[in-house]
């Protein structure tokens, strides 16, 4: 994808007028994420006055578990778009990480936690390698390669888990109490790593040469060529990381649900690609951070376990799920063209 | 960007066209050798009933297919076919239930698709919003309808001879009655792509929307009725895909988007837009639809078959890519346009 | 023929290229080309369209890799493995046209990889911007470092790739057309910092199609022609005529043929167009047979102007005519039916879909003209688009060639090819021949006198004043976003048009 | 089933019987090719339902095979019908993912020559040979609403975890459910909400959250599904509502040890689907050998599960669910 696509694609997104001053400019980037946030906590303030129960402390933790593992492919996936690439794979290796972490833990129930974690985010990583190879070296776009390996994944988990299943019953106890029970501050150990990842990462991206790269890469490959960036390796990279990261989310799923089978993980690709452009990153790279991206995840999750709440007939939840994501995307959009205007209004006296 | 890149990643490009226009070739060699292959080696494949069968299974998935090629040449793309599918039975079910003739109920969810469509075409040609994140967001939004519209009902009582036409082959030909209109269609769309104005103006918004602004081509408009045009054809899928099964219900088609987008790509065209052709998108959509039968045919699992349209979809990328290296040095670089 | 420069004639060049071949599938952009670039000097590089002189640049740049020979660094065969391996060996270049991310701050830009570090490698965002101002300040550019890059004029553009180049505090700077977007005031203050750097040491290599600049900066001055090169004098050895002689091999008639015509009546009515912002109250109108020329310095609107004339910008106020009929805001088909023609000032983003071919491109204008009943003829589409081609002398494969394998010139051409193929009655044309050798600039002129005999309305806008002077009947001239003068060519100097181009009234002279 | 009908039933061809007569005393053929389309491979309770059928038609020395798609729609499986008619397989033994869908594919298979038996989901009975149903509906509702009213104590607030909303069996049972509460002993129960966890672990397990969230008195809850009463189990045995909060349903003593182990549920109740799929098996193999055709009162051999006659409709009962409990529960595995 990295050396295919040039300027027109962003013009065809961005309209071609001068986008202007600097402290707009930044403005735009920090309301993006908050109209996202505005969304997240109307949803939390109505739901709550209908029924308070929702922020009773069992109900917050739940709600942080639900959002733990989509923020973490989140945070992957960011980078990944930020390169002007995206990797559907996400869903089969989460679904494939799981069930092999399963595995291992039925094989060995005395592995202690951190093995399990690094062996699922290696093979995750080995796995996101794998589509990082064929997108920088073949140079071809990310998109069909990893609408490839989607299915070819998810072919592996089926073959691989042939119709058994893992039950909580055969896992560790103590695995599975790591992927429930609260830590420091009541919040659950799975939002802790959640967090940590996203800081991580988005501090990385911030204020690291290698992280600017991959703004600059997904910002205009071919100049990113000129100015000397290694985009093949920077993109690489990128999926190897994001890989892993889906490894991890792979483990930490495996750890709350405990239940595994091949069909873990069907179709999350579209809800962290979903997740991503809500928080503000632009699809076709070059903007975005993974706190907009993180935000996005959550209000997703926030949604699903928002609706049951409040009453929402089942057979309309869906259609809410779906008019929120519109609902979000096109807020975002109205909040930047406004500032767009003022800025223009503000050049007027400046220029 | 600067001219040296730019007509490196051009001169790359070119020769990339010049190998992925010959690649619907590629694709239709490989749907020979898989057919005799099939006809060689697997019982029972040498039969009208084949025919049949495989084509039933095309129709909806070509229908949803070409339409989306369109799509995407312009750079976008529409992920809610499916759920059009799903939310269009939905509502010809329901129709049909509160006593409409079903030739009325029929028309009104064609418009239906169109509407749905122009929806997608309002957020994304007319307040510029990315294709991906909308129709993800219709994606859910429509077939969440469909399970409003239907609940948890099917409705299963279509008359006789509508589900029976939906199924009735031509003669012993085996070949079914319904591939007609939707070979006019993909001729329609064909022509249009190819050799009409306005299929140079898609290829022009696709590759480069300001320089199409910049002649006159109005690009929000022209996008828009690609995505009109995407409904339709969607919802002419669901409303076959309800009298084929004989059965109105909101999860039909569900998660199809997947394998149309797939099909697409398989068929060489750019998810980038501005490159591509229809006649490879419809060896493709053949191409999926044989393997799937000659592999279950030889009784294999639906992991074989994920596991060869994995790979296909990889290769359909990556050897126009080896091919172009290699051939770089040696052949000057004269290009075709992005048509055949 | 070739004669060393003057004095340092024992050191070695800093740089060189030594018989360097470089071919693209057919087409042989560099045959045996050799270049010495010394310390301290200022070296110029001319030729025309599709010389090779970006080519060139290329190699030296580590950007593309020649087919056959060496580029030395004091006097050592190096292997320039990719533009970072370029830029560590000390050489920056400024690329025929821009190459920044326009999603990223400006200062950004400028500091790509090379961002300032503090405590754990971390960005030190300060002292970024502070280095980026300074940049500016030296450059006597007034741009907000942390502004994104993205809605900067091609004029800003080119002004932050010279930044960039200028914070390597290079030994090699290398300049593909850099003024091409620039006008005076900025073109002075460009060569007063490379002058600097020459008497600092470095080696400069100025690629332009302007003579008058190369002469006014460079000590010594390569010609190119079809890739081979063909002379290397000392400025003060050769006449601009011999230049031009060498370049395009034959004598070059004189450069503005304009033909006094008498102009009709009337055509583009403009009335107080405005756009917030950008531009304010601006009317003019321009006669059938008439050549108008917007002047003014870059950044003046002019774009933005001829843009919301055309449709292509939204205007907030006023109206635009045509044959006394006002043109629906916003709607180039619109314009393009009344008979209007816009060539656009970036040809890449505006002119070309640079993967298409140039027939594809040469008819993008005309879709339904080559049509019958809605169904297009290949046949017709071809030998619409070899006419129109020929006509403008396009350098190329063929048509089926894809535009981005043309020279910058050539490509410029086939821009004009597509618009002229409309036959329009009022003819835009917005910087014309920025980064055009003199030959097909002389070529651009004859067309666009010849159109202007022919009846059409020309309203050219340009930053090149004896372009302006020798071409136009009436030089209108903006400041700021306002029209502040109307000047008859024939009574008129260059003198009077940049007074008035940079905001001064009559009076002050 | 979910079918909604319209006033005058024109529905899909009228049933053809393709066995012809009945000959009660004929011997089941060896060598038969008996084919299992469950609603979904690599879905554990068909995997183990299947296995019944294949031990059965080792039995009978037959030609076992288990094919299907790998995501639970009619759609799919048509396909693989037309593939086993292709084949020309002497039975199809299917559990239908949609009850009219797949008729169409169906009669062209009878009119091929195969027998169709359906299990555990029925099809429209004027597609098939013979169901094999694995208990009555209203046995099955009957039990369930039996074990909640024990566990809560007679009286308070429940909620149902269904599977998809438009699960043929699961609507079915719960409508009987709601008429077994109309019954004066249950008059204290209040059946607050139906959701649904469209048979996906996740989605049942926020299901879940969102009942207990909503109802802070919901006293228990009923998962006529494998998939929903796990997970609701795993979110229980997980939260403080453990032991406060009933539940049963349906659900497979393997997915269910942990948490009947750990008191988060103390009984819940299920058919044992490896005799399902034997029984269906052997329903087939009769059928293909002519030895019935599926009228009312016929009967034959099941292995080591006896006889059975076939009652009113094409219909063959497997028997009463089994309750599993803290005492039994480790005599069953799967
Ligand atoms: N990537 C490419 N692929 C094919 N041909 C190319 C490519 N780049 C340049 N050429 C050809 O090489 C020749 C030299 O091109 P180059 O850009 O160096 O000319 P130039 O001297 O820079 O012209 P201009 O003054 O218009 O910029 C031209 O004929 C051009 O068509
Ligand atoms: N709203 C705005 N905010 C910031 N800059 C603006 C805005 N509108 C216009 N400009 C700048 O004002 C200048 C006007 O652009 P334009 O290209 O029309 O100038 P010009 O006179 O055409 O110069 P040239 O065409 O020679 O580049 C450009 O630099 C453009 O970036
Ligand atoms: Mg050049
Ligand atoms: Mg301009």
């Amino acid at each position: 994808m990295s050396a295919t696509r040039t300027e027109p694609r962003e013009s065809a997104m961005e309209p071609p007028e001068p986008t202007g001053k600097t402290r707009a400019a930044r403005h735009v980037t920090v309301v993006r994420e908050l109209g996202v946030v505005a969304v997240l906590v109307l949803l939390v303030a109505v739901t709550f006055a209908t029924n308070s129960r929702f922020l009773s402390e069992q109900s917050v933790r739940d709600l942080l578990l639900g959002a733990a593992i989509l923020v973490v492919l989140a945070a992957g996936q960011t980078l990944v778009i930020i390169t002007r690439n995206v990797d559907l794979s996400v869903g089969s290796l989460v679904g494939l990480i799981a069930f092999g972490t399963g595995k291992l833990l039925v094989e060995y129930p005395g592995a202690p936690l951190v093995v399990a974690i690094s062996v699922g985010m290696l093979a995750g990583a080995a796995f996101g390698a794998l589509n990082g190879a064929l997108v920088a070296l073949a140079k071809v776009p990310a998109l069909v390669i990893t609408l490839g390996t989607l299915y070819i994944y998810r072919s592996i988990d089926h073959l691989w888990a042939s119709g058994q299943q893992i039950n909580a019953a055969d896992m560790p106890p103590g695995f599975l109490d790591f992927g429930r029970s609260a830590g420091v501050l009541g919040i659950p150990w799975l939002a802790w790593i959640a967090l940590v990842v996203v800081i991580i990462a988005s501090f990385a991206l911030h204020s690291f040469r290698s992280g600017r790269e991959l703004y600059a890469i997904g910002s205009d490959p071919d100049a990113a060529r000129l100015s000397g960036i290694p985009i093949g390796r920077r993109v690489f990279a990128v999926f190897a990381i994001n890989g892993a990261l889906a490894g991890l989310a792979g483990v930490l799923y495996a750890a709350r649900y405990g239940t595994l089978d091949a069909t873990v993980g069907t179709g999350l690709e579209l809800e962290v690609v979903a997740a991503v452009v809500i928080g503000g990153v632009a699809i076709f790279g070059g903007s975005g951070t993974v706190y907009g991206a993180a935000v996005g995840a959550i209000l997703l999750t926030t949604i699903d376990s928002a609706l049951p709440v409040l009453h929402v007939d089942p057979f309309w939840q869906l259609a809410f799920v779906g008019l929120l994501i519109l609902a979000a995307i096109g807020l975002d959009r109205l909040l930047s063209v406004r500032l767009t205007k003022r800025m223009k209004g503000r050049s007027a006296h400046a220029v | 960007m600067p001219s040296d890149a730019g007509s490196i990643a051009a001169a790359r490009r070119s020769v990339l066209r010049s190998v992925a226009g010959s690649w619907d070739f590629v694709l239709l060699v490989i749907l020979a050798a898989v057919l005799f292959g099939a006809i060689g080696w697997i019982d029972n494949f040498a039969e009208t009933i084949t025919v049949t069968f495989l084509l039933l299974d095309v129709i909806p998935i070509a229908l949803m297919a070409t339409a989306l090629t369109l799509v995407i040449v312009t750079g976008e793309i529409d992920l809610s076919v499916a759920s059009i599918l799903g939310l269009t039975s939905a509502v010809l079910g329901q129709l049909w239930l509160s006593g409409f003739p079903l030739e009325i109920a029929i028309a009104l969810c064609v418009l239906l698709g169109a509407v749905l469509g122009a929806v997608n075409g309002l957020f994304v040609a007319g307040l510029g919003l990315p294709s991906l994140a909308v129709t993800i967001g219709t994606l859910a939004l429509y077939r969440g309808l469909a399970y409003v519209v239907l609940g948890d009902r099917a409705v299963a009582d279509f008359p006789f001879e509508w589900t029976t036409r939906a199924i009735s082959t031509i003669g012993d030909t085996g070949i079914p009655v319904a591939v007609l209109p939707v070979i006019g269609l993909a001729l329609l769309f064909g022509v249009t792509l190819h050799a009409t104005p306005i299929g140079r103006a898609l290829y022009a918004i696709g590759n480069n929307a300001d320089t199409a602004r910049f002649s006159g081509i109005s690009v929000s408009w022209t996008k828009f009725w690609t995505f009109v045009a995407s409904g339709v054809m969607s919802s002419l899928a669901g409303i076959f895909w309800t009298f084929r099964y004989a059965s109105a219900r909101a999860d039909n088609g569900l998660g199809l988007e997947l394998a149309v987008v797939a099909a697409v790509l398989l068929g060489g065209v750019s998810i980038f837009g501005g490159r591509g052709n229809l006649i490879g998108v419809l060896a493709a959509v053949v191409l999926l639809a044989t393997l799937q039968r000659t592999l279950q045919l030889a009784s294999a699992t639906d992991e074989v078959l994920n596991l060869v349209i994995g790979s296909l979809l990889i290769l359909s990328v990556v050897v126009p890519n080896v091919v172009q290296m290699l051939r770089q040095r040696i052949r000057p670089t004269v290009l075709e346009g992005p048509t055949p | 023929m070739a004669t060393r420069a003057a004095g340092d004639s024992n050191t070695t060049p800093i740089l060189a290229l030594h018989d360097v071949h470089k071919a693209f599938g057919a087409i042989r952009a560099l045959r045996g080309v050799d270049l010495e670039l010394f310390a301290g000097e200022a070296h110029g590089l001319v030729g025309e369209n599709g010389a090779g002189k970006s080519t060139l640049v290329k190699s030296l740049a580590g950007a593309d890799r020649p087919d056959e020979g060496v580029v030395l660094l004091d006097g050592e065969p190096v292997e320039l493995a990719g533009p970072a391996a370029a830029r560590d060996a000390g050489i920056a270049v400024i690329y025929q046209e821009p190459t920044l991310f326009p999603d990223l701050s400006v200062a950004e830009n400028i500091f790509m990889g090379r961002q300032p570090l503090k405590r754990l490698r971390r960005i030190d965002t300060r002292e970024m911007h502070r280095r980026c101002a300074a940049l500016f300040a030296r450059l006597g550019v007034s741009l907000d470092p942390q502004r994104p890059a993205r809605g900067l004029s091609i004029a800003d553009q080119q002004l932050v790739e010279i930044a960039k180049a200028l914070s390597f505090d290079a030994r090699v700077l290398i300049m593909d057309e850099p003024t091409a977007a620039l006008s005076g005031a900025e073109v002075d203050r460009l060569f007063t910092v490379v002058r600097g750097l020459c008497e600092s040491g470095a080696a400069v290599l100025f690629v332009s199609h302007r003579l008058d600049e190369v002469f006014a900066l460079c000590q010594r001055i390569t010609v190119l022609r079809d890739g081979a090169w063909v002379s290397t004098d000392a400025t003060s050895d050769v006449s601009p005529d011999d230049l031009i002689r060498r370049m395009v091999g034959r004598e070059v008639s004189t450069l503005y043929p304009k033909q006094p015509t008498q102009p009709g009546d009337p055509v583009l009515d403009v009335r107080g167009l405005s756009r917030t912002g950008v531009f304010d109250d601006v009317s003019f109108s321009v006669r059938r047979g008439e050549i108008v020329a917007l002047a003014g310095l870059v950044g003046a609107g002019r774009s933005e102007v001829v843009r919301a004339v055309f449709g292509v910008d939204r205007y907030d106020a006023g109206s635009v005519l045509v044959d006394g009929k006002r043109l629906p805001p916003g709607r180039p088909a619109a314009a393009m039916r009344a008979g209007l023609a816009l060539v656009p000032e970036d040809r890449r983003q505006q002119g070309l879909v640079m993967e298409l071919s140039v027939e594809r491109n040469t008819n993008l204008t005309r879709r339904w003209d080559l049509s019958r009943l809605g169904l297009l003829n290949r046949r017709r589409e071809r030998s619409s688009a070899q006419e129109w081609t020929s006509r403008l002398r396009v350098k190329s494969a063929g048509v089926t060639a894809a535009v981005s394998t043309l020279s910058g010139g050539n490509q410029q051409k086939v821009v004009l090819a597509k618009w002229l193929a409309t036959r329009p009655q009022v003819l835009i044309v917005d910087e014309p021949t920025r980064g055009i050798d003199v030959g097909t600039k002389a070529e651009v002129h004859r067309l666009l006198s010849e159109l202007a005999g022919e009846g059409v309305a020309v309203l050219m806008v340009s930053s090149e004043l004896p372009e302006v002077l020798g071409m136009a009947d009436r030089v209108l001239v903006m400041h700021e976003g306002r029209l502040t003068r109307e000047l008859d060519a024939d009574a008129t100097d260059d003198e009077a048009v940049m007074y008035a181009a940079t905001g001064h009234s009559e009076g002050d002279r | 089933g979910g079918g909604t009908t319209r006033g005058d039933d024109e529905g899909p061809g009228d049933t053809q019987d393709s066995v012809g007569e009945a000959d009660p005393n004929a011997e089941i053929q060896e060598g038969l090719h008996i084919s299992f389309l469950p609603k979904q491979i690599n879905n554990p309770y068909f995997t183990v339902a299947d296995g019944g059928g294949e031990q059965a038609v080792g039995e009978l020395a037959g030609e076992y095979e288990e094919v299907g798609p790998s995501e639970a729609s009619a759609s799919s499986q048509v396909s693989y019908i037309n593939t086993l008619t292709q084949q020309g397989v002497d039975a199809i033994v299917t559990s239908a993912n949609d009850p009219n869908a797949i008729c169409g594919a169906l009669d062209q298979a009878r009119s091929a020559g195969a027998v169709v038996v359906t299990y555990d989901s029925d099809t429209d009975p004027a597609c098939r040979d013979l169901f094999v149903n694995q208990a009555t509906a209203e046995g099955i509702a009957k039990i369930q609403i039996e074990l909640i009213s024990e566990q809560i104590g007679g009286s308070g607030q429940i909620a149902i975890l269904s599977a998809t909303p438009n699960a043929t069996n699961q609507n079915a049972w719960i409508d009987l459910m709601k008429q077994e509460l109309e019954k004066p002993e249950y008059a204290d129960i209040e059946l607050v909400e139906v959701a649904y966890g469209n048979d996906d672990d996740e989605d049942s397990f926020q299901e879940t959250q969102g009942l207990l969230s909503s109802y802070p008195d919901l006293a228990g809850i009923i998962s006529p599904t494998t998939v929903g009463i796990a997970a609701a189990a795993r979110y229980l045995s997980g939260s403080d509502y453990k032991g406060k909060v009933a539940l049963t349903g349906l659900g497979t003593p393997n997915q269910m040890r942990e948490f009947v182990k750990d008191g988060t549920v103390e009984s819940f109740a299920l058919w044992d689907p490896e005799a399902l799929g034997y029984l269906a098996a052997y329903a087939a193999a009769a059928l293909a050998s002519g030895q019935i055709n599926g009228e009312a009162g016929q009967t034959f051999e099941a292995g080591d599960l006896g006889e059975y006659t076939i009652g009113d409709g094409g219909v063959v009962v497997l028997g009463p669910p089994t309750v599993f409990d803290r005492d039994n529960i480790d005599d069953f595995d799967f």
